[in-house]
């Protein structure tokens, strides 16, 4: 459900609940995406990492 | 859940069921039948499988003969109100999809076939078992499917149905009203299919908040009462019956709790 | 490019990535859902122009005026029509369940004609033309072969003319054996032809009554006119406490009936006629009867005198010495304290009313226990009475013209009938269907040669089924005018389908029980949905092959012709309104009421002198109770088994549709098995518990069925729903429990002939 | 044959054996595939729900497993966030057991709803008063991390390590490992506790409703506290079964007393918690809508045994033998403990969604008895078949348990 859906409501209830939701996919989206693009960096520059 | 027709009229549609005279004979289970085209099987006979939006219980004194008493108790959908926005009726607070809803304008608990995704979370929440699942895709013998009612879509399998106080009646008797330029319909152009076919006259259907309907005046008798009033689901079916044991046994009371 | 491993997975990855990116996944995701909401085999009903057209529901005597919502040519609902004089607006189970049977698989589409053996249910169809010349060359050869008596016609209880068309053809042909198909009016019309001198059935001002005794009436069950009685009884509980009438259920079972009522009397079965007898004497002996009624216009109450000096007991001292209440208690069960109770109450009530009939009034029932009853109505005056009874009047029609017989039909037509009826033996009844299997039986091979059947179901619906078989297999030709493949049309030879009651014009008079006079007229809703005809067309025609005086005693073109002749005057309204109804009617007053020989209500008939010599004479001309004892003796068949009927359970002719069997409790029916109600002391006598497997077996027949506790059922009783068993029709109906019909067998009213079987003596074996 | 995929260092038996060891799980899988099929194909009729249990088996066993799958995220929160560095041992066959257990709860419920087609409806059209949609958020979400913790032991594998990329990106995961399992956790807590909600809420059923905190009934709370504390001793219990069919010892003692340990305290916690709840809802909760609590018990098979068992014998029990030093050293007692443990939370599920719907509320009406039928175990245990075939597929190719090289030299 989207802020635009006709069934939303402004009410606190949506913004919590919705809001956490996105912010999980947000946060889990960038994370993601960090990651992609490091590991993607380091390949190119072929920087060995210490490791772990 | 929403509030954005403020500028409408609003009803609050409820029924009076009078048990003194309900004789149980069982044409409101068929006229909600034909009315709303619900499918049927073969085999009806599991009770827990068998769709019956109006379903006409049978509660007993539990006394040995020849003290034996008998009650008929047809139980529609309740149409529950809830008490306000917090805590609205069971299966409405409960639906994932918002398949089900209090209809703004005439309060009564709708249900979208086609939204509905059969979760049934809606029927475990429901303490009337007034919500039916389709277990079967719906089948009409070859030539039946031609009695059925346009006003109402038949039923996918897998999905949960219920009473809808013929919500498409209501619909009708607007448009017709409004086509007559009135905004409010009367009290007699809105009947469900159960209230107009019952023999009895048992069955009284109108706004609970119109002190010109009959409903009005009946549910405020002091023999009126609801199923399982405690539990706070604040149902919209009101029942009458003369008979204490009656009244007191669609509730649950501690031993303790005097009789009222 | 060469396409090693590497390439390949980042290939995959690359498109498989690629395509969750692109809107195909969530177009899909969306186009599936979509389909699920539109899946082609959940039909769509079509749209179409609205309509409503009002006719009469014919399924069962209620006669409900009905409106019938169209949409296009499509019928879509059946609901009770506004300002009917009959259910205004409401509309039992059954009725609503009509369009059911109308469109339903069940229907017969064409003539058929049986191509394998008789009940296998093979079938050819077959042209009208052919169908007609077969039944034509029969009856053409019976009659040339001087066996036209060897025809009979079974008919349903209805009073209307395509009955009387049936009647009329028989007569015309040469045949004396029509027969109308058992009712509880058949006795009905006899007590009030003897103690009225009016022979029609009993009308009942329920609606005015402030005191209702029934006498085991399923008044709310489908007894009479079942809307109109229904309303009734909301009427009796509307008013405000003062005037709220009483209602008194006088039966074994705790019926629907019993449950409404304000208090329930379970007495043994079959002994109702003695709690009634028992009731006038107290209400004699308390001096609480109506004097002005008994003193003045009724004979036999008091001892009596005749012409040559002989000397009569009457109704009073009949009732005084043989009735009181310890002899009565002993016999019923009840104690003698709620017997004076109950007289005393129903005689003092503002206007009682005692109803008679078991369970729908559909069976026929002992002669004195009716008379036993009405005797009560008597005592306290309430005949031709506001609350009272009087005989059910109906709106006349034109008469049709004699019919005049050639020298075959008249030597046929004056052959003794089969069933018996009319004989000395049975001096006072038209009809004796259920006499009728067994005189098939009893004579010969070939008593009857061919056997028309029209709007009944006797294969199901007679008492002891299989001796009902049995004489079916008797008869070589049985020709059914049957609308669905019923029993009788599954063992017919050819059937020529009726159309369905929707699809077809035809009279209904006076609803069963009504005081007002109606007549009312069924009209097509829809055109035929299948390769049907009216049966009252197909009759004519036929009579119009056989040629010579059975064509001239027809000389109506067809079906509409004569039923619009026969209206006469009242066509008009009829066409216009659907009904005319004589609102004003009132019953003679007691001056003008009786027609008997005394002119007055006869505690006395006198006409039964004639009749029974088997017991004095005195006593058999008046009510008194004698034991209908069912077949079976006591040691052996310790239980007693009575039918238990429900308005959810079509019983009659007419099969029992889905929505009515949907409807039926889990306590009647589990899987295709019945169940029967015991009580839980007889069933701890057996050590049965809810839900065992039984065999319950009467001198007739066994079946196997499954227990039901029920603490409203007296013990040593069992109850058996009434309405089941059907092998026929189709898989909604056929094979779904037991045919109670089968269990129980016919026993002979000693002085009307008619079966006054209320039940039977049972066993049950645990399995 | 497979060398080149096991990791380097352990001792893996012969591909043939392995292959046999599939084949054989795939036969009960190939008939859950069926009874799936069936279900999906002819509708629900194909199993024994009804209208009196619309929630039956599948739910049990979808609440079970998420409660049974706690392991996953409550480890990763021990390990990552509370840094208890000991528990990296076993995290990452918590991860495992926790994507099996997940997966299997999503695929449960693709064949429970009746219209599995449109069951994104839940998103799209979601109503956010609903636990439901709560759990299915979290769970979705949920599944999703745990995929993504999942994903850098898959590119432990050799081959795959040998792909630079692949290795860079393990790498930048293992970075993102706490962040991740932040995330987790916060779903996790909240799904675990919406699903404690599912019953809770139902106002109309007195068996299950319960009080609450703000939005949040008891059971909310029961739930978390229930799910954390079988969760490990759940792990625990596979990694025994899989020590057994290894016959080699995987992780330390120590580390599995440390997760018993904390499992049992909260076993403890849970059980008083619990206990506290039913005396509350017995005196209070019940009774005001007039109920004896006793009347919840009247009906056999769910007689008042059903609470003693649930909170006695699998509640009590194993709480004292997990938080007593003694009980926990001992390995079977261990293990008896765990599952004692386990087995009284799926109890739990089970009375509180199917004693739930057994209990009839309009006092005129049946009880009614529920049974599943093959059609719902066959479905519910294609998950045990499939779980054993991840789990066999990950140990076999997969360095699941760092310690396996130093407790089983070559």
């Amino acid at each position: 459900m989207f802020p635009f859906c006709f069934e939303w409501v402004n009410d606190a209830a949506h913004f919590v609940f919705m809001g956490s939701l996105y912010t999980v996919l947000g946060l889990v989206f960038v994370l993601l995406n960090y990651c992609g693009i490091r590991a993607f960096l380091d390949y190119l520059y072929e920087r060995e990492v210490e490791d772990k | 859940m929403k509030d954005i027709h403020s500028e409408q009229k609003t009803y609050k549609f409820g029924m009076v069921i009078d048990l003194d005279k309900c004789t149980g004979c069982g044409a409101c289970m068929v006229a909600c039948m034909a009315e709303n085209n619900v499918s049927f099987r073969a085999d009806e006979t599991d009770k827990l499988r068998s769709i019956t939006w109006m379903r006409v219980y049978k509660m007993t004194n539990g006394l040995p003969f020849p003290d034996t008493e008998v009650c008929y108790i047809p139980r529609p959908c309740m149409h529950c109100e809830g008490s306000g926005h917090h805590r609205p009726a069971p299966c409405i607070a409960v639906c994932p999809a918002t398949a089900t809803d209090r209809d703004h304008e005439t309060g009564i608990v709708s249900q979208i076939y086609t939204r509905c995704f059969g979760c049934r979370y809606c029927m475990a929440a429901c303490p009337y078992h007034a919500r039916y699942f389709n277990w079967w895709d719906p089948k009409w013998p070859k030539g039946m499917e031609k009695y059925l009612n346009p006003d109402v879509s038949p039923r996918m399998r897998g999905v949960v149905e219920k009473c809808s106080f013929c919500y498409h009646r209501f619909q009708r008797a607007k448009n017709k009203a409004y086509a007559e330029g009135r905004r409010e319909i009367r009290e007699d152009e809105y009947q469900t299919a159960c209230a107009q076919a019952c023999p009895a006259g048992a069955i009284t259907f109108g706004d609970l908040n119109n002190p010109q309907h009959a409903v009005y005046k009946l549910k405020n008798s002091p023999n009126a009462f609801r199923i399982l009033e405690k539990l706070g689901t604040n149902p919209k079916v009101y029942y009458l019956s003369t008979k204490e044991w009656v009244r007191r046994g669609v509730d649950h009371y501690l031993e303790e709790e005097a009789q009222d | 490019m060469k396409l090693d491993r590497r390439t390949f997975v980042q290939f995959s990855l690359g498109s498989a990535a690629g395509i969750t990116l692109s809107p195909l996944p969530w177009k899909l995701t969306d186009d599936i859902a979509i389909w699920t909401q539109n899946w082609s085999w959940v039909p769509v009903p079509e749209r179409g122009e609205v309509s409503s057209v009002n006719s009469v529901c014919n399924l069962c005597p209620g006669g409900c005026g009905i409106t019938v919502r169209k949409v296009g040519d499509r019928c879509t609902k059946i609901e009770g029509r506004h300002g009917y004089p009959v259910n205004n607006g409401s509309i039992c189970i059954l009725g609503e369940s009509g369009l059911q049977l109308l469109y339903g698989p069940w229907r017969i589409p064409s003539p058929l004609r049986r191509a394998g053996k008789r009940g296998e249910g093979i079938w050819e169809k077959i042209s009208w033309e052919d169908a007609i010349t077969q039944v034509v060359q029969k009856l053409r050869a019976l009659r040339q072969k001087g066996e036209s008596h060897k025809v009979a016609c079974i008919s349903g209880p209805n009073s209307g003319t395509v009955s009387q068309l049936f009647a009329r053809f028989l007569k015309a042909y040469g045949s004396p054996n029509f027969v109308q198909m058992a009712s509880g009016r058949d006795t009905e019309e006899l007590a009030m032809g003897l103690m009225h001198g009016t022979a029609s059935p009993v009308a009942y001002d329920l609606e005015h009554a402030s005191f209702i005794l029934s006498f085991g009436s399923g008044l709310i069950e489908g007894w009479g006119s079942p809307v109109r009685v229904i309303k009734a009884h909301s009427i009796w509980r509307t008013r405000n406490l003062k005037e709220r009438a009483t209602v008194v259920q006088i039966e074994p079972r705790l019926s629907r009936t019993a449950a409404k009522a304000d208090n329930w009397y379970p007495v043994r079965p079959g002994t109702e006629a003695a709690l009634a007898l028992g009731l006038a004497h107290v209400i004699v002996k308390e001096s609480l009867y109506e004097h002005r009624f008994i003193d003045n216009y009724t004979f036999g109450f008091e001892d009596w005198t005749d012409s040559s000096g002989g000397n009569h007991i009457g109704f009073k001292r009949l009732v005084l010495t043989k009735y009181a209440p310890e002899a009565v208690s002993q016999v019923t069960g009840l104690p003698p304290r709620k017997i004076i109770d109950l007289a005393r109450k129903f005689a003092k009530a503002k206007r009682p009313l005692a109803t008679w009939g078991r369970g729908k009034g559909s069976r026929q029932g002992s002669l004195y226990e009716c008379m036993a009853v009405h005797a009560l109505n008597a005592l306290v005056g309430n005949i031709n009475r506001e609350g009272g009874i009087c005989p059910q009047p109906e709106v006349s029609t034109r008469t049709w013209p004699e019919v005049e017989q050639d020298e075959i039909a008249r030597s046929g037509f004056g052959m003794p009938r089969l069933d018996g009826a009319g004989t000395d033996r049975y001096l006072h009844v038209k009809y004796l269907p259920e006499r009728l299997p067994q005189a098939i039986n009893e004579q010969q091979a070939g008593a009857v040669q061919a056997l028309l059947v029209h709007e009944a179901n006797p294969y199901y619906t007679m008492l002891d089924s299989t001796a009902v078989a049995e004489a079916f297999e008797r008869i070589p030709f049985v020709v059914s005018f049957s609308t669905y493949l019923d029993e009788t049309a599954q063992h017919a030879d050819i059937i020529l389908p009726n159309h369905h009651c929707l699809e077809r014009w035809e009279d209904f008079h006076t609803p069963i029980g009504l005081q007002k006079p109606i007549l009312a007229l069924l009209r097509p809703v829809v055109p035929p949905q299948f390769d049907t005809r009216h049966a009252g067309d197909v009759i004519i025609n036929i009579a119009k092959r056989l040629g010579g005086s059975v064509a001239k005693a027809f000389p109506w073109k067809d079906y509409e012709t004569l039923l619009k002749w026969t209206m006469g005057d009242k066509w008009n309204t009829l066409e216009k309104r659907g009904f005319v109804q004589e609102a004003n009617y009132k019953p003679p007053a007691w001056e003008e009421a009786f027609k008997t020989s005394s002119g007055k209500f006869e505690f006395y008939v006198k006409a039964l002198e004639r009749q029974g010599a088997s017991q004095p004479q005195d006593i058999r001309c008046l009510p008194h109770y004698k034991t209908v004892e069912p077949e079976g003796d006591h040691a052996n068949y310790p239980l007693t088994l009575i039918p238990a009927e429900s308005i959810r359970l079509a019983n009659g002719a007419i099969g029992n549709p889905p929505f009515c069997t949907k409807a039926l409790p889990d306590t009647v029916l589990k899987g295709n098995d019945l169940f029967v109600e015991i009580n839980p002391k007889t069933a701890s006598n057996y050590g049965l518990s809810e839900g065992d497997s039984i065999i319950l077996e009467t001198p007739k027949a066994r079946a196997k069925v499954l227990v039901h506790l029920f603490e409203g059922i007296m013990p040593e009783v069992i109850a058996i729903p009434s309405g089941l068993g059907h092998t026929a029709y189709d898989e909604f109906l056929a094979h779904k429990g037991v045919n109670a019909n089968k269990l129980m067998g016919v026993v002979e009213d000693p002085v009307s002939g008619l079966s006054a079987t209320w039940g039977a003596r049972a066993r049950i074996i645990k399995v | 044959m497979d060398s080149a995929l096991i990791p380097e260092g352990v001792k893996r038996c012969s591909f043939k054996k392995f292959a046999i060891w599939i084949g054989v799980l795939t036969i009960p899988t190939l008939w859950g595939i069926y009874a799936a099929l069936l279900c999906w194909g002819k509708a629900l009729n194909q199993t024994n729900l009804n209208d009196n249990f619309p929630f039956g088996f599948w739910i049990v066993a979808d609440l079970g497993v998420i409660a049974l799958g706690a392991g996953a995220f409550f480890t990763g929160f021990l390990r990552y966030i509370l840094k208890i560095e000991e528990l990296k041992n076993i995290v990452n066959f918590a991860v495992v057991i926790g994507v099996i257990c997940y997966a299997s709860a999503l695929g449960i419920l693709g064949i429970d709803v009746g219209q599995p087609l449109r069951g994104w409806f839940i998103f799209w059209h979601a109503n956010v008063h609903s636990m439901l949609t709560e759990v299915a958020f979290c769970i979705t979400c949920y599944f999703m991390v745990l995929c993504i913790e999942y994903v850098p032991l898959v590119l432990e594998n050799r081959r795959i390590d040998a792909y630079r990329f692949f290795h860079f990106l393990s790498h930048r995961f293992h970075q993102a490992m706490p962040a991740i399992a932040a995330i987790g956790v916060f779903l996790s807590f909240f799904h675990q506790g919406s699903l404690g909600g599912v019953p809770g809420v139902l106002y109309g059923r007195p068996f299950a409703y319960r009080s609450g905190f703000l939005v949040w009934p008891w059971t909310f709370f029961l739930f978390i506290l229930s799910a954390i504390a079988c969760g490990p001793c759940f792990t625990l219990l596979i990694t025994w079964i899989t020590e057994k069919i290894t016959r080699k010892q995987l992780v330390k003692k120590s580390v599995k007393e440390t997760l018993a340990k904390i499992a049992g305290w909260l076993l403890a916690s849970y059980i008083v918690l619990k206990i506290i709840d039913t005396i509350y809802w017995a005196s209070s909760t019940a009774p005001r809508v007039g109920i004896n609590f006793k009347s919840f018990y009247a009906n056999q098979p769910y007689g008042i045994w059903v609470l003693i068992t649930e909170v006695g014998i699998l509640g009590i029990i194993p709480a004292i033998i997990l938080i007593t030093k003694q009980g926990r050293s001992n390995s079977a007692l261990l293990i008896l403990a765990s599952f004692l443990n386990c087995a009284g939370i799926f109890m739990n599920r089970w009375i509180m969604t199917v004693q739930t719907l057994a209990v009839p509320v309009m006092p005129f009406d049946k009880f009614a008895s529920y049974h599943p039928n093959w059609q719902e175990w066959a479905t519910t245990l294609l998950p045990v078949w499939i779980g054993a075939m991840v789990i066999s597929l990950s140990y076999r190719y997969l360095p699941i348990f760092p310690q396996e090289r130093e407790l089983n030299p070559a």
